[in-house]
């Protein structure tokens, strides 16, 4: 059975027929039948929770490139499942209200097909066992997110917010695949599994760490991990449907999926360790520092999502601790976090959908999602109001919504992990649950600014364009469903521990069964309820005095964000290249013929030197004759009278006499076929070379500096050196018998006498063939550059 | 008797000098050479198969034996390189049926074209040095002809260059072939191998593979590569695609070939050179496609980045890297030919090849716009395209055998072609469409379907990698095993 | 003073004969002598370039009316031919064969086939040479 | 004996090139030059022929020919050039 | 013998990188047919010099010099002339289309 | 020393009287003060040069090995014809191209015709 | 055309010749009269003019002047570039000759070139008037008119009745 891998072709045979079928279905919404494919998939993915929840796990392999041990190895284990079913379900929801959302102008084959591409791509991701195919599908998750977020690419923001996070994820990407390859390369499989199984041996590997790193890169970027947070805000320019599905229910979650994925391979260390709480609590803080000061809804929910990424992304480094432990108490301890993180990973994406959905239908209905034009839409949008207020109160962790009872796992998993005693926590344990604390009070912050700056106060409808009412039925049905599983699962959340937490907890590490708790609301008075009253009451306080302190923001300079940064550092990587690049490719052929003469100088000529090549060695020479010499000499001066000719016709009778004393060199070495053949070419060449002249003006004195001068005669110099010095070695030492005694037969061989012809004509025949063809293609070159002419021709440079 | 091996080479030298006689019917031509090369591509399929089955084959011509006459030889890498030059020519010349003008078509553009595939799969098929020389020179001499046809000033003003340059290589050519005949005394490739082989490459030969390292740097484009982006970036429409897929590669098959056969024994000089060489070149090339505004300059110098890619692996030279190589040689001429015929086909519609000129082409012509987007993914190495397969095997190999500044520049250098072809994408493709499409110039009919069969290529390359790995590995595991092919060669003698 | 170019004209003419025969002798010759297609070929040519510089362009092609393109290309064919005619006779491509016969009137005579491919070779020469002065003279 | 002498003269012929070599180099003016050439032709046929007696070979007896035409179309092509510039003349020129 | 005309090769192609090197196209393409001249005599002399006889079997000789640089040269001479047709009479189409022979004024840049 | 040996040296003899001719030849070349006048040199005794070197060339091979070289003869008939044309079309272009006569130079019949 | 039946054996011959057989076969001289054949189609066009029968003997004589005249000025030129001090005085000088037809004006200008001291450098536009460039006039105008009627002499022996 290849259940899973055609669950995860489906959407894309559906992207490949939604432009063959959206012109045939007539008035019928094309939505609709694309809402089948993530309905019918949650209900596959639903149907394998039995199995699941009790430890069974699913695999199917499909080759692909068996000979490179790259297969199409599908995987279903509890984390993949949530996943799985996050992916569909969030689909599911967020293709139904995009059926309302999308307004008649957009291309819906487009949106549709880029929807269903990043379903199948993303359940790719989560269900691969196989490295390489996971980047497969990895990149085909940045790729569609980079067309949705240019949907409106005549939009300059949308272009702009897509090349940054294709940017980004493809760079950190091409990290991961790294890191793949490094892991490949240590353990010799492609599989997670099987990696997971030996990697044990390798621990101690020069590749280890960097891997390590390298795949990190990818889940950072992707999870828009400080500091390549950056592209998520820029991502917003996408229809909100989009932002609700990939910018905060899935994609971005891929990085916290890779981290849990690769926990049993790299985790146990106090880098992996760190290098995730850190960056986990960074991004949380910045993200939800950062939100407060947004004005546009959806960058307020943009930074809001970094920031819950980092927080799960904290809990995933946290938790990584169990990995030392292994099994037992002190393992099932730290394990809480991961099993936090995952709690926590669907409950953002049930209170962040609604949240995105929120503001999708007042961005709809009113038109803008400017806090600053905004207010008391509460009479005008009460049921929006509703889903705000759950939502918004659910990220805030406040009681009575599914985000309370993840938050106080966080802030036991902080708590606990500040009195680690491994990694060298101790000193500076303490401020991991203080950082995570100030971030939670910003978070509360924000969620209240998202509450009452938009639904409370004074209505300015007068600087709005519509008349702001509520949507259509169909738009609220998403959201509703949303709110009520963040209500539900406050109330009954073991359901989801029990069923999918626990069996995806062992799918991070596995065997740690016992990390798996009981959830409940209720604790007692303990550290992390005093954190959450202190959350709302400083948190309220901050509200209400946002004004006095809002200042702060001013602190950072305008031109040190990362986005500018990151302007920056295209625009100046295009200059410094322009730059560069103008400088040596200019365009001047004495220059590049510099270059290159240069380069054998110093190549050849150093190989001679440094090899220790270079012997010369005078005594196998044949005796010279003083006419030899003499004709050595004339050559000689006739060669460099040529460099200080006045004209270019002085020039021509130089070269004449050097063509001359060739075809002489030739008959005294014996040669006449040659000096015939250099004779005449040698006249002809003169003859063109003066034909030519009448086209071109008399030469000029080389007015080039002094300097430029001495450099060409230089580099002359040197090439004739090295020339001459490798002719002189290969001369010294003969290695081996030419193979041209053979030919000395050749009368009986091939019938002639003459052995350079029957060299010619019948050895080496296909030499000539081809020679002759050179000469004729010149020949037509000449023909058709002197006929085909610009002006009487096509004239223009692209005549096509 | 192997007499069909020498057909890659010898029905476009003999279908084009027929054409010569139908000079004035432009569209017959075409189809004539079309059929040519697909005869050629058929004709190639049989010699990869039989190569499979009965190994390395030869035909001497003229009957003599190697090392004394010229020989073809037929292995699974020049092989694959024929054949895959083979239909890329047929597509580009498809395509130049569409949309070349009669005027060109009859001054001899197809028969150019035709003794420029000619000499392509001559020099991949020859197993003599020098023979190696002559066919490179028949490949040179059409793609001058090819380069000045048209005679515009930017066309005729890049030409001097590129012949300029392409004349003083030729003469590394022959001053290489020159010492190596003086230290070994023949020219036959299996021969040489074996003689080098033989006093194990002594610090001469070594200086002596230099020379021919820096004749093949030069055809190939490798850290010598001033002459190609502005030759690449002036002819009309067709050559620059065929420029772009066929005539680096021909050096880079070269720089295989001798490093692989014959100068492999003292890789801590040569190898390394050539490792130092690609990765100026990918950092040099990287920066030249980032650092203009007009798009032909632009695919100009990814054809540099891709040269030095390929020759990362030959730097490495793992079987691993190897194989990598082969499959970015081939997809990288599916792939350059497309690039290069979509970008000309941008310029004709909007008639300048600078961006600022273009916008919006995406509304009007979807299909160009889609084209243009898988054709940079495949170039970027994103899977399952056909950059994907060759990209995993040399960063693996580099991995492997250490060569991490290799593995980075090489990773990075994908991030420069996406970011490079992603600025074209985004500002020709996307923003405001300017014209309506009653003013948009209408494509051509049947313009695209060329690009689209590359199209399809590129996605079939990359998800059919499986059919293609027994040549590869065959390809690789002889490149590395240089005693197969000179057995193949010279067995029969000894 | 209009330039008198009889005495130049008329001694080209015998000089013309001289270097044609000269030329096809070579031609023949190259098999036991030095000589051959290329070197036949480019005297051959070589009387034509005398002929382009003693009369004017237009008077040599009215003389010869050939295209010498298409001669250049009938040549790089014969070449060919010669080349894949074994090949039909089951033996490799290019290979040549020669063979001695009694003749009528010429007794034993040397025929071999790369006369024909060298034949091929010297019309590509003349051809082309011709061709290139031809173009490059009638250019304005 | 003969060889000594055969070398002498090969000798004295080549030391005539350098002399007419001189007269290219230094001029003055361009039919100066051409003489020159034309002269360096005429003593490398008679080189030739020499060298033929010192090799006891008839190999180069066709190289003799070639030279003297080849001194001869070079010389009248040179002239022209230096009478017009245009070496192959047009009739419409007349 | 061989040793000086390989000396002599070096002074030639000294000669010629210098003229390849100067900005006037005449000059490159002067300096790439010496170059050419250098490389045949390179060749000629890599067989070795050796004084066996003109390779004719009728001179019925002992030795033969070496045939088969001989007929590289050929080989290599034609093309030379090939291509050096070629690329005069590109220079001189160049000069009539851009109006100049100075490779300085040939750069061309991206903006034009 | 038999008849032949006696040819043989004839043959030779001719040949150095040749060079001797062609260096003297030179010398004018490098002597005379003017074109017109060098062209004199050049095209009469250096064809002498040529015809007596040729010349023992033919006679050598004849005396040797009984060798009757018609390219020679060839030769010898070709440089008669050319060499006297190259000198005249020699003078004709310097005249054309403007090339001053030696001072010491007496008439110019030419001189009127130009002028007009 | 008898001139160009006699041309088409002269190149046989001239085939003959070259072919250097150590004995004459009439297969060879056959050989060279078909290619004559074919140069003569090749050329035919340029031979608009009549051709005259040779007349080998004046031929013969007329080279044997010829030789003489060539090793006299020779010499005569040898000494004067031998001699310490040049002590000539060029210049150039008409003649009007009395030759008809190309033939005999070409012969009479090659001749006259190879002879003491002169070079004809132009031919006036009607053929009438040879301009002589002349190594030293005052000493050698005489001798160079001498010679010129000699050869006029001898070349109608030879193309005339
Ligand atoms: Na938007
Ligand atoms: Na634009």
């Amino acid at each position: 059975m290849y259940l899973l891998i055609i669950a995860i072709l489906i959407p894309f045979i559906a992207t490949a027929l939604i432009p063959l079928i959206h012109n045939r279905i007539g008035s019928l919404h094309i939505g609709w039948l694309v809402l089948l494919v993530p309905t019918a998939l949650f209900i596959i993915f639903a149907l394998q929770i039995p199995a699941i929840s009790v430890g069974e796990v699913l695999n199917q392999t499909a080759n692909w490139i068996p000979s490179l041990g790259i297969n199409f190895t599908v995987y279903l284990d509890g984390l993949s499942l949530i996943l799985a079913l996050l992916i569909t379900g969030m689909g599911s929801l967020v293709v139904l209200y995009s059926i309302y959302y999308l307004s008649p102008s957009d291309s819906f084959p487009h949106f549709y097909a880029y929807l269903l591409l990043f379903m199948g791509a993303m359940l790719g991701v989560v269900l691969s066992d196989n490295l390489l195919v996971l980047y497969v599908f990895w990149e085909l998750t940045s790729i569609s997110s980079f067309l949705l977020i240019a949907f409106w690419y005549h939009r300059k923001n949308s272009r702009y917010g897509a090349q940054k996070s294709l940017l980004i994820t493809v760079f950190g990407g091409l990290g991961m695949l790294a890191g793949f390859m490094m892991l490949h390369s240590m353990t010799g499989t492609f599989s997670i599994r099987e990696i997971i199984a030996v990697i044990g041996q390798y621990t101690d590997h020069a590749l280890f760490y960097p891997a390590m790193f390298l795949v990190l890169l990818g889940a950072f970027t992707k999870s828009a991990q400080f500091p390549f947070h950056i592209w998520l805000p820029d991502a917003m320019e996408a229809p909100t449907p989009v932002s609700a599905y990939l910018h905060s229910a899935t994609m971005v979650k891929a990085g916290l999926y890779l981290v849990a994925r690769f926990t049993p391979i790299f985790a146990g260390n106090a880098s992996w360790f760190w290098t995730i709480t850190i960056v986990g609590l960074i991004t949380l803080f910045w993200g939800a520092f950062c939100a407060v000061r947004q004005t546009d809804l959806k960058a307020l929910l943009a930074y809001s999502t970094i920031s819950q990424l980092g927080l799960i992304m904290s809990l995933l480094g946290l938790g990584s601790a169990a990995m030392y432990f292994g099994d037992g108490e002190q393992g099932a301890l730290y394990g809480l976090a991961i099993f936090a993180a995952l709690f926590h990973l669907v409950n953002h994406s049930t209170f962040k959908g609604a949240l995105f959905m929120a503001v999708g239908i007042i961005d709809h209905q009113v038109g803008t999602r400017d806090i600053r034009r905004l207010g008391g839409l509460m009479a005008f949008l009460p049921i929006t109001f509703t889903f705000a207020v759950i939502g918004s109160f659910s990220m805030a962790g406040l009681p009575f919504f599914n985000g309370f009872l993840s938050k106080e796992m966080f802030f036991t998993a902080t708590v606990n992990a500040a009195g680690l005693p491994a990694f060298g926590v101790s000193a500076w344990g303490v401020l991991i649950p203080v950082i995570a604390w100030i971030a939670s009070v910003f978070t509360f912050v924000y969620c209240m600014i998202l509450v009452f700056r938009t639904f409370f106060g004074s209505s300015q409808l007068k600087k709005l364009d519509k008349q702001p009412v509520e949507p259509s039925i169909g738009m609220l049905i998403s959201p509703a469903i949303l709110c009520i599983l963040i209500i539900g699962l406050f109330f009954a959340p073991n359901l989801l521990g029990d069923y999918l937490l626990r069996p995806a907890l062992n799918g991070v590490i596995p065997g740690i069964s016992g990390a798996a708790p009981q959830i409940s609301a209720w604790h007692g008075f303990n550290t992390e309820l005093f954190m959450t009253l202190g959350i709302v009451i400083v948190g309220t306080l901050l509200f209400l005095t946002f004004r006095s302190w809002f200042k702060i923001y001013r602190l950072q300079p305008a031109d040190w964000t990362f986005t500018v940064l990151y302007n920056s550092f295209l625009k100046d990587l295009k200059r410094v290249a322009n730059w560069i690049t103008t400088h040596y490719m200019t365009g001047h052929l004495p220059a590049y013929f510099a270059y290159i003469f240069i380069f054998f100088i110093a190549t050849a000529g150093g190989a001679l030197l440094i090899t220790g090549a270079l012997s010369v060695d005078l005594m196998a020479d044949s005796p010279i004759s003083i006419y030899e010499g003499m004709l050595v000499a004339v050559m000689a001066v006739a060669a460099v009278s040529i460099l200080f000719a006045k004209s270019r016709l002085t020039a021509i009778l130089l070269n004449g006499v050097l063509g001359f004393s060739i075809a002489i060199f030739f008959v005294l070495f014996r040669a006449p076929d040659l000096a015939l053949t250099q004779l005449v070419i040698e006249t002809v060449t003169t003859t063109l070379f003066l034909l030519c002249f009448n086209f071109l003006p008399e030469w000029k004195k080389e007015d080039s500096p002094k300097r430029t001068k001495i450099r060409n005669a230089l580099i002359a110099i040197g090439g004739g050196v090295t020339v001459t010095l490798i002719g002189l070695t290969v001369n010294s030492g003969e290695l081996f018998e030419s193979i041209s005694g053979y030919f000395e037969d050749s009368y009986e061989l091939a019938g002639g006498e003459n052995i350079v012809n029957a060299i010619l004509g019948d050895f080496r025949a296909f030499d000539t063939m081809l020679e002759s063809l050179v000469l004729f293609i010149a020949g037509l070159g000449v023909y058709t550059l002197i006929r085909l002419k610009v002006g009487k021709g096509s004239g223009k440079d692209e005549h096509q | 008797m192997n007499n069909l091996l020498v057909l890659p080479m010898l029905l476009p030298i003999v279908v084009g000098v027929l054409l010569i006689f139908l000079r004035t019917y432009g569209r017959v031509q075409a189809w004539i050479s079309i059929a040519s090369m697909l005869v050629t591509s058929g004709i190639s399929v049989y010699l990869l198969h039989k190569v499979q089955t009965d190994g390395i084959f030869r035909l001497d011509f003229g009957g003599w034996e190697p090392p004394f006459g010229i020989l073809f030889v037929a292995d699974s890498f020049s092989v694959l390189l024929v054949l895959t030059s083979s239909i890329v020519t047929a597509i580009c010349l498809s395509y130049a049926l569409i949309s070349t003008s009669k005027e060109l078509q009859t001054m001899y553009f197809y028969p150019s074209v035709l003794f420029l595939i000619a000499g392509v799969n001559g020099s991949f098929l020859t197993g003599d040095l020098f023979n190696l020389f002559v066919c490179f020179e028949v490949m040179l001499l059409s793609s001058y002809v090819l380069l000045t046809l048209g005679n515009s000033k930017r066309q005729l003003r890049e030409a001097i260059k590129y012949v300029s340059i392409n004349i003083v290589s030729s003469w590394f050519f022959l001053v290489a072939l020159a010492f190596l005949y003086g230290a070994v005394g023949t020219l036959n490739m299996a021969h040489v191998a074996e003689r080098v082989a033989e006093v194990g490459q002594t610090p001469l030969l070594t200086t002596i593979s230099i020379v021919f390292l820096i004749v093949f740097s030069l055809k190939a484009g490798l850290l010598l590569y001033f002459w190609l982006p502005g030759s690449y970036s002036s002819p009309p429409i067709v050559t620059s695609a065929l420029f772009g897929a066929l005539l680096t590669k021909v050096g880079i098959y070269a720089l295989f070939r001798t490093f692989s056969l014959i100068f492999y024994h003292q890789p801590e000089t040569t190898h390394l050179l050539i490792g130092i060489m690609a990765a100026l070149t990918l950092i040099g090339g990287s920066l030249g496609a980032i650092a203009f505004n007009d798009i032909r300059t632009i695919a100009a110098y990814n054809v540099v980045i891709a040269v030095g890619f390929i020759l990362v692996g030959l730097a490495i030279s793992t079987p691993a890297s190897i194989e990598g190589s082969i499959y970015y040689l081939i997809h990288d001429m599916v792939a350059k030919a497309l690039l290069f015929l979509l970008v000309g086909t941008m310029i004709t519609l909007s008639g300048t090849s600078k961006m600022a000129g273009m916008s919006g082409l995406m509304k009007n012509y979807p299909l160009l716009g889609w084209s243009f987007f898988v054709t940079m993914l495949s170039l970027a190495g994103i899977p399952p395209l056909s950059g994907f397969i060759g990209k995993v095997l040399i960063s693996g190999a580099a991995i492997d055998s250490g060569s991490y500044v290799l593995l980075a520049l090489a990773l990075l250098s994908s991030i420069f072609v996406l970011y490079s072809l992603l600025r074209v994408f985004k500002n020709c493709f996307w923003g405001e469409t300017i014209v309506s499409k009653e003013e948009q110039p209408p494509l051509r009919k049947g313009v695209l379907w060329p690009c689209l069969a590359l199209v399809l290529l590129t996605i079939g390359i990359g998800l059919g990698t499986e059919g293609m790995a027994p040549y590869v590995t065959d390809a690789a595991e002889t490149l590395l095993n240089p005693g197969i092919y000179i057995d193949a060669v010279l067995g029969l003698i000894q | 003073m209009n330039i008198n170019d009889v005495i130049l004209k008329t001694v080209s003419k015998a000089v013309v004969l001289i270097i044609l025969t000269f030329g096809i002798y070579l031609f023949f010759s190259g098999h036991n002598e030095p000589g051959g297609g290329f070197i036949g070929g480019l005297v051959i040519a070589s009387a034509f370039v005398l002929m382009f510089l003693s009369y004017d362009s237009e008077t040599v092609s009215g003389a010869l009316p050939i295209d010498f393109k298409k001669l250049s290309a009938l040549g790089v064919l014969l070449a060919m031919i010669s080349g894949i005619a074994p090949m039909f006779f089951g033996g490799a491509f290019l290979s040549q064969s020669f063979g001695y016969f009694d003749l009528p009137i010429f007794g034993k005579t040397e025929l071999a086939t790369v006369t024909v491919f060298e034949g091929g070779i010297a019309l590509t020469v003349v051809g082309v040479v011709v061709n290139i002065i031809l173009s490059i003279s009638e250019d304005e | 004996m003969i060889n000594t002498i055969l070398t002498i003269a090969l000798s004295l012929f080549i030391l005539a090139i350098i002399l007419a070599l001189y007269r290219i180099i230094r001029g003055p003016s361009m039919p100066d030059r051409v003489v020159a050439l034309d002269m360096i032709g005429v003593n490398l046929i008679s080189g030739v022929a020499v060298f033929s007696v010192v090799l006891n070979t008839h190999a180069f007896l066709e190289v003799i020919l070639i030279v003297g035409i080849l001194a001869f179309i070079s010389t009248l092509a040179l002239a022209r050039f230096v009478e017009r510039g245009d070496i192959v003349e047009h009739k419409h020129d007349r | 013998m061989e040793s000086l005309i390989i000396i002599l090769v070096g002074v030639l192609t000294t000669v010629a990188i210098y003229l390849v090197l100067s900005k006037n196209i005449v000059r490159v393409i002067l300096g790439t047919a010496i170059l050419s001249h250098a490389v045949h005599l390179l060749i000629l002399s890599m067989g070795g010099l050796k004084l066996g006889a003109v390779p004719l079997l009728g001179e019925e000789a002992e030795t033969y010099v070496d045939a088969l640089p001989q007929a590289l040269i050929l080989t290599a001479i034609v093309i030379s002339f090939a291509v050096t047709a070629f690329i005069l009479v590109l220079a001189y189409r160049a000069h009539q289309e851009l109006g100049t022979d100075n490779l300085s004024a040939m750069r061309g840049s991206d903006d034009e | 020393m038999n008849i032949n040996t006696i040819v043989e040296y004839f043959g030779v003899f001719l040949i150095l009287i040749g060079s001797i001719m062609a260096v003297i030849s030179a010398i004018g070349i490098l002597r005379l003060p003017d074109v017109y006048t060098r062209s004199h040199a050049a095209t009469k005794s250096s064809t002498l040069a040529v015809l007596l070197s040729l010349s023992g060339t033919f006679i050598y091979f004849w005396a040797s090995e009984n060798f009757i070289s018609v390219r020679l003869i060839l030769g010898i008939i070709f440089v008669f014809l050319t060499a006297p044309v190259a000198g005249h079309l020699i003078t004709r272009a310097a005249y054309r191209s403007n090339v001053k006569l030696a001072d010491s130079s007496t008439e110019d019949a030419l001189e009127e015709l130009f002028k007009k | 055309m008898p001139a160009q039946f006699l041309l088409n054996i002269t190149i046989a011959f001239l085939w003959t010749l070259l072919m250097d057989e150590d004995a004459f076969y009439p297969t060879t001289f056959l050989t060279g009269y078909l290619i004559g054949i074919g140069i003569l189609f090749l050329m035919h066009r340029f031979f608009g003019t009549k051709f005259y029968l040779l007349r080998v003997f004046s031929a013969l004589k007329l080279l044997l002047i010829f030789i003489s005249e060539l090793s006299q000025s020779s010499l005569l030129i040898m000494k004067q570039i031998l001699s310490p001090k040049l002590n000539i005085k060029p210049g150039i000088f008409t003649y009007e000759h009395s030759m008809e037809g190309d033939y005999e004006l070409t012969t009479l200008a090659l001749l006259l070139t190879l002879t003491p001291g002169s070079v004809v450098m132009e031919v006036s536009p009607d053929g009438k008037v040879f301009y002589i460039h002349a190594m030293d006039v005052e000493s050698s105008r005489d001798s160079v008119l001498k010679s010129i009627k000699v050869f006029e002499k001898a070349i109608m022996e030879v193309t005339r009745n």
